[in-house]
């Protein structure tokens, strides 16, 4: 077995796991002194990652040559973007995370450990070309992100967080392996070649169920309709930065997983599954959108607001082919912008003594006390509805072009017109904003490294995007093409 | 012939330099350049108009500019000048000069007399720009101009509540016309592919009776809906029957101007327009029936209405509809050349007469109402002579057997003659035009009789209470209230003598050209002329019928205002339901009030309240987001926050996933 | 020209504008807009001086292709250059009327109205159709944002109402085009104007279109968001909204629904007539019973665009010229009646009409003007909207006389409504005080209402100056409509006698 | 030799009753969490029958694998229902609902 | 022989999950439990793994139970607090898992005995014929499955840490639970309670 060359593939992982494991000795003996030092490092490794995967995303690497660990990790291109976006949101983490915890002193060295472990867990879930590789880098992201979520763990909302993820969590994973140990039993395999060649006669009944509860695992973390129930009680009461962490990182992590398993190991079942995948996008379109309405804080807004776009991501996946793959990336990539920047902008939120602030009441008239922040988030909203010409359209239009070529046509519709009901709650913020008297709470100052990141995310969904849609398009073609999809 | 140039724009430009200057450049400027471009247009339109009657000129087209071109519809601003438009030019220019000369005395006290000149000149163009239309659509441009006009001078005196729903009722009402007209114009373009007027009219004798058209789903003969259309038009701008409530109305505006517009032009546009179309009508007997009976009726209608009026500007507005009457029942039965006559005639006694009033009622200090009139005869003698000689031209004086009388008898006579020579239709058009004759003696002489003769009643006017400082009670006796009326000023009294000239004469000089001569319309209208030589062929009884019933209703008005004035209450009192019938103008305004203005404005708010707000605002968008937010109040409450019922929905969510593809 | 690309100039100029305007004081971000829109308006004239007409079917194009489904295409025909030439005219005088009425953040004002102005001449530049639609939908945000931050007092309802309304009513368009992309392979609209749909699939994709530019335009009984946008918008934001935004409605109609599906055209021909007759009738009752002038004005713009949208549908030359004109007249008229609207709405802070009375008075120039504008929306010969409604109604005639007949008494009924506003605002006697003692127009005001007036009267008198560049492109429309163009109820026979006594019912022309 | 099809019976019964486990439960989370590993015991089962049946041993692997991390999970799941008494002083299921709506 | 030791097992896997669930008693559950982990392990046995069943025996009895008891005796719960009962719409909530278990047996077509059509496997995870079972997954996990038994290291490192990270406290006293001020307030009234049971009656505790 050529263990050199699979080492070669898994090099970015191979960084990750191993400052892990360093950090985690830095913790144990320094202490929460390093906990500065942790995050810079653990930054620095996801950097360092991100520069090791770069280059098979660019050559659009496919094929037998990224296969590791006889065929049990994949390092092909459909991983690799799913890698930087994993690792370009969890380093944002890392930047963000310790003014957060520092304020109300509670930063520990371990949470750069953590993230970067879950990075790694994301890191395999994502080149899983194995039921097993696949669960157990599940468990590692998932393990991890309990944890995380109950960080806080002297705030009831962060300890009920984590225990609510927790338990529903773990009986989603229990979901997902009973469909994986149904699909093992009635192909005989559990790896993903040996599932595809399986299943491409006709679909048994086991194997039916298998896949059904596989989907059923997975749509839970993505935080599917209707398997997100828990995604705005986590989303609200996990520390901020987790929050961002887990509307970003894990998403993308799990939407690819998903869109693994059922493109390419179901790819020939698409029937079976499309159904399914079409009522789950339509009902987090709508749920997502109603829930989101009447809500007054902001954390819990996006929640819903990150549920509504799992339903527009489910729609490049309903398509099932290499379009809908691709659409379902650049739709992820952008979705992951304006994530990050969102809350980004709700960290800016602060008082004069720098506490932050969570109520969207706050944000009252900020745009005549706080007008650039203001205009970001205004920009940012404008986008997540997908109004062009800001970004965040980019992502509504190739999805539902994906759609419209695999002739769903009623499912863009419907879809698009549902994503109407989301416009209403991201124009409402608008309108506190913009409309509204000033409330004048939001006076605290702001990290440099904030303010740098919003920014980014700002430009990136501010129409000048559009300069990276070529780059954007022709990257997301070349990943969804290492999936050998149809047309 | 580019003084036609001169004759239409010139008022334009009169108008414009006024309008826009107005205070700028004082009243006097703007009286001037007004006036003095009207009498320049007028003193260039009669030499059109005798080189007319001479034959020494054509009808001849000046374009002007490109208006629209559309795919086939394509109409250019053009001057056309034939011997109907040459008739109309003395008519407008005529009237209009000397109306304006009139309205130096008359609007004296005015302060927006610019705007006065201004409105004036430029109905004026707007008028002219009708009769020289070489096409539907500038005629439609001159129309719809006029009706402007008449719009903002009816309400001229713009804080009287009442000028401005006469203004209002008048456009509105026109437009009801307009309507009419529009459809016409379209049809006729879908029917010859083009607007122009001379190749319509050359176009359209080939259609009678020969041709259909899906109209509204009917199916009927293309020329009887064209001109029926076209027709309604006319209704509306000449005040017919069913669209003339507007016309009585209109009197709100300055006499100058009721003069000008509501008596001597513009409500003659109709009659000009079926003269015009003449042709086109000549196809279509059915729409020619339609305006004889349309005709008759309002001359009827508004006859019987004048008898019994008190104000003495909406008498002669009655009268105006009448006289209007006639002259479509003439065109109906096919004497387009009498109606022309008519209205030419017509014109002139008609200005006069309302100028006469103006006279009267500046004289009685803007005083109205003829009830508080009486014995103004021995005070302002020129204006009793003037409107004596409108009285004599109106009711129709003069001899058969003389061959000689009024204008008004001239052209009334030769009315009723034809129609009578022409049959059919036309014999009761005639027998209803006698009646009308009759009438009109009557109101014309009840209003001189009760304005110039009888005593004073003027202490009861509340103007001339306010002028005298008196009440009735402080007068006593002296029934005057000691008010002192004055003769008007030069400027008014000169129109009145040049009208009153043209009120004896003009039916005697030019009955011949009118009336027996195709060389003089040369084309411009349809000229029957078997039915003209007809008309001569007449019974004597029928050609002296009209002076008859002349003296009938002088009789008859002698005997109630001069000799027993008690006889008028005991006739009403004896009459009662018919006199109340005929007192409110046949229920006209009432009904139309019930019928159309309240149901539009009530229909308006439920449209709003319950449709638009209570149905479509509801339902719709109020609706969807009513619906959206109690979406929303049910997700939150479906977020329990247990942690079971979440497992609960998994699962539920799993089962049906399952049960789907299973099934 | 040579190869200046102007468009882009145009494009660019409102942009830099508008974000200058962002970071400078109050009184710099006025005159840079001004001066902005000005240059715009000058290259505007530019445009349409050098405008070929009877030229190529498209002018001053632009092509780069970004990516494969994406182009920077721009190119106008005469259509488009009308419309644009709308846009620049009225955004000068919209940042005039805003000068002294907007005190509270400016910068941002100026911003979005000039960020208005670069997405409304996109939409009428733009050649690839989804570049359109980014233009399309992206001016609802500016236009959110006008009447949510500078609006009355129940801006937020309003703003609600019609960024949702619209964008609901758009996004389906989104869908079809994406599948008219995917099916003809390419986006670029003069290509698309010629390609043949299936007619089954034309029915579909039209019905999407219609859901976003019956929204626009609006048609009823989709209508209800202008009222309450109109009311509440700013002067300016209603003159914008009047003038140029409704006209994306029918521009949308005339560019893609009409010569891309052809025949769903004719089959839904009833549909948009139905809705334009009830618009006509009813929004002209509801309009006569309004006490705001703001809603009055915009009730009448809901049944001026019901004669567009017949003259549209009307498959012949006068009704599709007609429209446009309609379109430009409207533009200039309705503005200017909401500028009147503003100007004694700044001096007295009420839209009340009841508030007014008498004004002819204390301010003839201004009355002079309001009853210009009056009688232009009326649809008085000489004035702009006359051309547009004759040409539009003798273009219906000629298909169908119960729509012509229905849609004509818009011209009764439009004179009832708007002759009692004026009445009741400028005639009458001075009941109220303080409006007795209003000034007459300011030498600002008669620079904004004056060149509009010229503009009325120019395209009364003299509309060939309009009609000249869209001839041939109307000429073009109209040949591709005519294989699909509906029956003619008219069905002259000429030679073949009925007797009149007995009428025959034709089943095809009856209805 | 039993079927196949009775171990899969009895899995999916005990899957069942770990699921019923999770959401029937009111007042004890800790039962909670045993549910949760009544499920990966199920889960378990299934694994090693497959395994034995298909000749195959990566399900054995699989299922050890699962032991691991069940592990690992109970490890935390009873790590954060520690912290969580601690602030709360309840571990009643019903109680778990601060965040809602 | 196997066809009892099978339907034992099975039914009394069965009987202690479902006890697990039910009991009231916390320990009891965790006791439950316990006997159904032994009674998989039985299963297991019958099918020939018995690596997998000692190791479910060692691990889950020897380590996660034991932890829940840990715990549950930690906490220190009042237990006369925790009846066990049940959600409100627990009659949905039967009537849903019954549906799943029924679809579940039902659908994959289990009660066709004999007849149920397992995948094939590829091979390369076969038992080494002749060695143990042990023996052989030895082979298979440090060969093929290197890199998840790994991960699986990584795994467990990520739970301790996270245990740590959760429940360490650091330089709290020893005592850290002391309330001083708590203990002061307490009073003879609040902490006992005068119970008399009936005969037969146990005390609820």
């Amino acid at each position: 077995m050529a263990f050199a060359a699979s080492f070669a593939l898994i090099a970015p992982e191979l960084v990750l796991g191993i400052t892990g494991l360093l950090l985690t000795l830095v913790a144990a003996y320094g202490g929460d002194k390093f906990a500065r030092f942790a995050s810079i490092a653990a930054a620095v490794a996801l950097g360092g990652a991100f520069a090791l995967v770069a280059p098979s995303v660019c050559a659009g690497a496919s094929g037998m040559e990224t296969e590791a660990f006889g065929g049990l990790f994949r390092a092909d291109a459909f991983a690799g973007f799913a890698k930087l976006m994993i690792f370009a949101a969890s380093g944002a983490t890392l930047m963000i995370a310790p003014r957060f915890f520092e304020k109300i002193g509670a930063m520990k060295t371990e949470f750069p450990v953590l993230i970067l472990f879950a990075a790694l867990g994301m890191s395999i879930m994502v080149s899983a070309n194995d039921l097993l590789t696949l669960y157990m880098g599940l468990e590692l992201n998932s393990l991890a992100a309990y944890v995380l979520a109950a960080m806080l763990r002297d705030d009831d909302r962060s300890a009920e967080a984590g225990l609510k993820y927790f338990v529903l969590g773990a009986l989603a994973s229990g979901i997902l392996l009973f469909g994986m140990s149904l699909t093992y039993g009635f192909t005989g395999t559990t790896s993903f070649a040996g599932i595809t060649a399986a299943v491409s006669g006709e679909l048994s009944t086991g194997m039916l169920f298998g896949l059904i509860f596989m989907l059923a695992g997975l749509a839970f973390k993505i935080s599917a309709a209707p398997f997100h129930m828990w995604t705005p009680d986590v989303y609200t009461g996990a520390p901020t930065p987790v929050t961002m962490f887990f509307a970003s990182a894990p998403k993308v992590a799990a939407v690819a997983l998903l869109a693994r398993v059922s493109m390419e190991a179901f790819g020939s079942q698409v029937d079976a599954w499309r159904q399914v995948v079409i009522a789950a996008a339509l009902l987090s379109i709508v749920i997502g959108a109603l829930g989101a309405i009447g809500q007054s804080n902001i954390k819990r807004l996006l929640a819903y607001s990150s549920i509504n776009n799992v339903g527009f991501i489910l729609i490049g996946l309903a398509a099932a082919n290499a379009s809908g793959a691709s659409a379902l990336l650049v739709y992820l990539a952008i979705y992951t912008v304006m994530t990050v920047g969102s809350f980004v902008a709700v960290l800016l939120m602060r008082d004069a003594e720098g506490n932050q602030l969570e109520g969207i009441s706050d944000l009252a008239g900020l745009a005549t006390t706080r007008p650039a922040l203001a205009w970001a988030l205004m920009a940012l909203m404008f986008s997540l509805a997908g109004i062009p010409p800001l970004f965040g359209f980019w992502g509504k239009f190739v999805v539902f072009q994906a759609a419209v070529e695999a002739d769903l046509l009623a499912l863009a519709a419907i879809g698009i017109a549902a994503s109407v009901i989301g416009a209403f709650y991201y124009i409402k913020i608008v309108k506190i904003m913009f409309f509204d008297e000033p409330a004048g709470t939001i006076t605290g100052e702001a990290d440099k490294a904030h303010w740098a990141l919003l920014l980014i995310c700002g430009v990136i969904v501010s129409p000048l995007g559009y300069f990276l849609t070529p780059w954007l398009g022709s990257l997301a073609d070349m990943a969804a093409a290492s999936l050998g999809l149809p047309g | 012939m580019n003084s036609i140039l001169i004759i239409v724009f010139a008022p334009l430009l009169a108008a414009i330099i006024a309008g826009l200057g107005n205070r700028a450049i004082g009243n006097v400027a703007a009286k001037s350049i007004t006036t003095g471009a009207l009498f320049l247009a007028c003193g260039l339109s009669w030499p059109i108009f005798i080189d007319f009657l001479s034959g020494s000129e054509t009808a001849t087209v000046v374009p002007v500019m490109k208006w629209v071109e559309s795919g086939a519809m394509s109409f250019d601003w053009a001057l056309r000048v034939d011997t109907l438009t040459a008739v109309m030019l003395v008519v407008i220019t005529t009237v209009s000069a000397l109306v304006h000369l009139y309205s130096w005395g008359y609007m004296e006290e005015d302060p927006d007399q610019p705007r006065f000149f201004a409105y004036l000149s430029l109905f004026t163009f707007a008028m002219l720009m009708l009769v020289t239309a070489d096409n539907l659509v500038q005629m439609f441009f001159g129309w719809e101009g006029v009706g402007l006009a008449s719009y903002l001078l009816i309400g001229f005196w713009y804080k009287k509540p009442s000028a401005n729903a006469a203004a209002i009722k008048a456009f509105v009402v026109n437009r009801v016309g307009d309507l009419g007209f529009m459809l016409g114009i379209f049809g006729t373009f879908l029917v010859f592919q083009t607007t122009s007027i001379p190749a319509i009219l050359e176009a359209a004798p080939a259609m009678e009776g020969a041709s259909s058209i899906g109209f509204m789903g009917m199916r009927l003969d293309t020329m009887t809906i064209l001109c029926l259309l076209l027709f309604i038009g006319a209704m509306g701008k000449s005040a017919q029957l069913g669209l003339h409530t507007w016309l009585p109305d209109a009197m709100e505006g300055p006499t100058p101007v009721s003069a000008l517009i509501h008596a001597a032009t513009m409500v003659t546009a109709g009659v000009f327009m079926v003269c015009r179309l003449s042709p086109m009508f000549e196809a279509a007997p059915v729409a020619l029936a339609f305006v004889t009976i349309i005709g008759a009726a309002t001359c009827l209608f508004a006859a019987t209405v004048g008898t019994t009026q008190w104000d003495i500007k909406r008498v002669i507005a009655y009268s105006t509809c009448s006289q209007l009457g006639y002259m479509f029942f003439a065109a109906g039965v096919g004497a387009y050349g009498a109606a022309m006559f008519h209205l030419f005639t017509h014109a002139f006694f008609k200005a006069l007469l309302f100028l006469g009033a103006g006279s009267v009622i500046h004289a009685m200090h803007h005083e109205q109402d003829m009830r508080y009139y009486g014995g103004l005869r021995k005070h302002i003698p020129l204006t009793f002579w003037a409107m004596m000689m409108g009285t004599l031209a109106i009711t129709g004086v003069g001899i058969y057997d003389l061959h000689a009388g009024f204008a008004g008898f001239w052209s009334k006579d030769a009315i009723l003659e034809v129609s009578y020579a022409a049959g059919g239709h036309g014999t009761g058009a005639f027998w209803v035009g006698v009646f009308a004759a009759l009438l009109t003696s009557f109101y014309s002489w009840r209003l001189m009789f009760l304005t110039f003769w009888g005593k004073p009643r003027w202490i009861e006017s509340e103007h001339i209470q306010h002028s005298v400082h008196k009440t009735p009670e402080e007068a006593g006796e002296d029934t005057t209230g000691g008010y002192h009326p004055h003769e008007s000023p030069l400027s008014m009294l000169i129109p009145l003598g040049v009208l009153s000239i043209g009120a004896i004469a003009a039916g005697q000089v030019f009955a011949g050209n009118f009336l027996d001569s195709a060389d003089f319309w040369n084309g411009s209208i349809a000229y029957n002329a078997e039915l003209m030589h007809a008309m001569h062929e007449v019974p004597w009884w029928v050609k002296n019928t009209a002076l008859l019933v002349m003296l009938l209703g002088l009789f008859g008005a002698w005997l109630a205002y001069i000799r027993n004035t008690d006889i008028p209450r005991q006739t009403t009192q004896q009459l009662g339901a018919i006199y109340n019938f005929v007192y409110n103008k046949w229920y006209f305004d009432e009904l139309y009030n019930l019928l159309f203005v309240k149901p539009a404005f009530w229909l308006g708010r439920v449209l709003w309240k319950r449709g638009d707000e209570g149905t479509i605002n509801r339902f719709g968008p109020d609706g969807a987001a009513w619906l959206v937010s109690q979406g929303s109040v049910y997700a939150k409450r479906f977020q329990s926050g247990q942690m079971t019922s979440y497992a609960l929905i998994m699962l539920i969510g799993l089962v049906a996933a399952i049960t789907w593809v299973l099934f | 020209m040579g190869g200046f690309p102007i468009l882009s100039a145009m494009l660019a100029v409102p942009l830099v504008g508008a974000i200058i305007c962002l970071f400078v004081g109050a009184n710099t971000a006025r005159w840079t807009a001004l001066v902005a829109t000005l240059v715009n308006l000058a290259l505007g004239v530019l445009l349409w001086l050098n405008y070929d007409i009877g030229g190529a079917q498209w002018q001053y194009t632009e092509y780069h292709n970004l990516f494969d489904t994406f182009a920077y295409a721009l190119g106008i025909d005469g259509i488009a250059l009308m419309l644009i030439m709308l846009s620049v005219f009225l955004m000068p005088i919209c940042i005039g009327a805003s000068w002294n009425a907007i005190t509270k953040r400016v910068g941002e004002y100026m911003g979005a109205f000039l960020f208005m102005e670069v997405l409304m001449i996109g939409v009428f530049a733009a050649q690839d159709i989804f570049l359109f639609y980014i233009f399309f939908e992206a001016g609802l945000i500016p236009m959110y944002l006008i009447i949510g931050v500078w609006g009355g007092d129940n801006r937020i309802y309003a703003s609600y109402k019609f960024f949702l309304y619209t964008l609901l009513g758009s996004v389906l368009m989104l869908i079809a085009m994406l599948w008219m992309v995917n099916t003809a392979g390419t986006t670029h609209v003069p290509f698309l104007m010629e390609y043949d749909f299936a007619p089954e699939a034309q029915t579909w994709l039209w019905l999407a279109f219609f859901a976003s530019f019956a929204v626009k335009m609006p048609m009823w009984p989709v209508h209800t968001w202008l009222p309450d946008a109109h009311v509440q918008a700013p002067t300016a934001g209603s003159v914008i909204l009047a003038g140029v935004l409704l006209k994306l409605g029918g521009y949308g109609f005339i560019r893609f629904s009409l010569p891309m599906f052809p025949d769903a055209s004719a089959q839904f021909v009833w549909l948009v007539w139905g809705l334009s007759m009830v618009a006509v009738v009813a929004t002209s009752l509801i309009a006569l019973v309004q006490h705001d002038m703001k809603k009055l004005i915009a009730y009448s713009s809901v049944a001026h665009m019901g004669i567009v949208t017949v003259g549209l549908f009307a498959f012949n030359v006068q009704g599709l010229e007609g429209a446009m004109m309609i379109m430009l007249g409207h533009g200039l008229v309705s503005g200017a009646l909401f500028l009147c609207v503003g100007v004694i709405y700044d001096r007295l802070h009420t839209r009340e009409i009841s508030r007014y009375g008498g004004l002819s008075t204390n301010m003839p120039a201004y009355a002079m003007l309001f009853l210009l504008f009056t009688m232009a929306s009326v649809g008085l010969p000489g004035t702009s909207n006359f051309v547009g409604e004759f040409l539009a109604l003798a273009g219906i005639y000629q298909i169908n006389s119960w729509v012509a007949f229905v849609c004509t008494t818009g011209i009764i009924l439009g004179a009832a409504y708007m002759l009692y506003l004026y009445r009741r605002v400028c005639f009458g006697p001075q009941v109220n005080d303080d409006a007795a003692a209003l000034p007459d127009l300011s030498k600002r005001e008669y620079l904004l209402l004056a060149p509009i007036a010229a503009a009325v009267l120019w395209m009364g008198v003299y509309p060939e100056s309009f009609l000249a560049p869209m001839r041939a492109d109307i000429q073009w429309l109209d040949e591709r409509l005519a294989e699909a163009e509906p029956a003619s109820d008219a069905q002259l026979v000429i030679g073949q006698a009925v007797p009149a006594a007995e009428p025959e019912h034709h089943g095809e022309g009856a209805h | 030799m039993i079927g196949i099809e009775h171990y899969i019976i009895v899995s999916s019964i005990l899957f069942v009753l770990g699921v019923l486990g999770i959401f029937m439960n009111r007042k004890n989370i800790i039962v909670v969490l045993m549910a949760i590993e009544l499920i990966l015991l199920a889960v378990n089962i299934n694994l090693v029958a497959f395994s034995a049946f298909l000749g195959d041993l990566a399900g054995q692997v699989f299922a050890m694998f699962v032991l691991t991390v069940a592990a690992g999970e109970a490890a935390i799941g009873l790590a954060i229902l520690v912290i969580y008494f601690r602030s709360r002083g309840t571990i009643a299921v019903d109680d778990v609902n601060q965040m809602k709506g | 022989m196997t066809v009892f030791a099978f339907y034992m097992f099975a039914a009394l896997v069965i009987a202690s999950g479902a006890f697990t669930i039910l009991a009231r008693n916390p320990v009891h559950s965790v006791l439950w439990l316990i006997l159904a982990f032994f009674n998989a392990a039985g299963l297991m046995v019958l099918v020939g793994a018995e690596f997998l069943a000692m190791l479910l025996i060692v691990v889950y009895v020897g380590a996660v139970a034991v932890l829940f008891l840990f715990v549950v005796m930690m906490l220190n719960i009042d237990f006369a607090e925790l009846r066990a009962g049940f959600m409100k719409n627990a009659p949905l909530g039967v009537a849903i898992a019954v549906i799943l278990l029924a679809e579940l047996v039902l659908g994959i077509g289990a009660y066709r005995a004999g007849k149920l059509e397992l995948g094939t496997p590829l091979g390369d995870a076969a038992p080494i014929a002749g060695a143990s079972n042990t023996e052989s997954l030895g082979a298979l996990i440090y060969t093929k499955y290197l890199f998840l038994f790994e991960v699986a290291g990584v795994i467990l490192l990520v739970a301790m840490i996270g245990a740590i990270v959760l429940t360490h406290r650091g330089q709290r006293s020893t005592r850290g639970h002391q309330n001083i001020a708590k203990q002061n307030a307490r009073r003879p009234q609040d902490a006992t309670v005068n119970v008399k049971p009936e005969v037969g009656q146990g005390v609820e505790l």
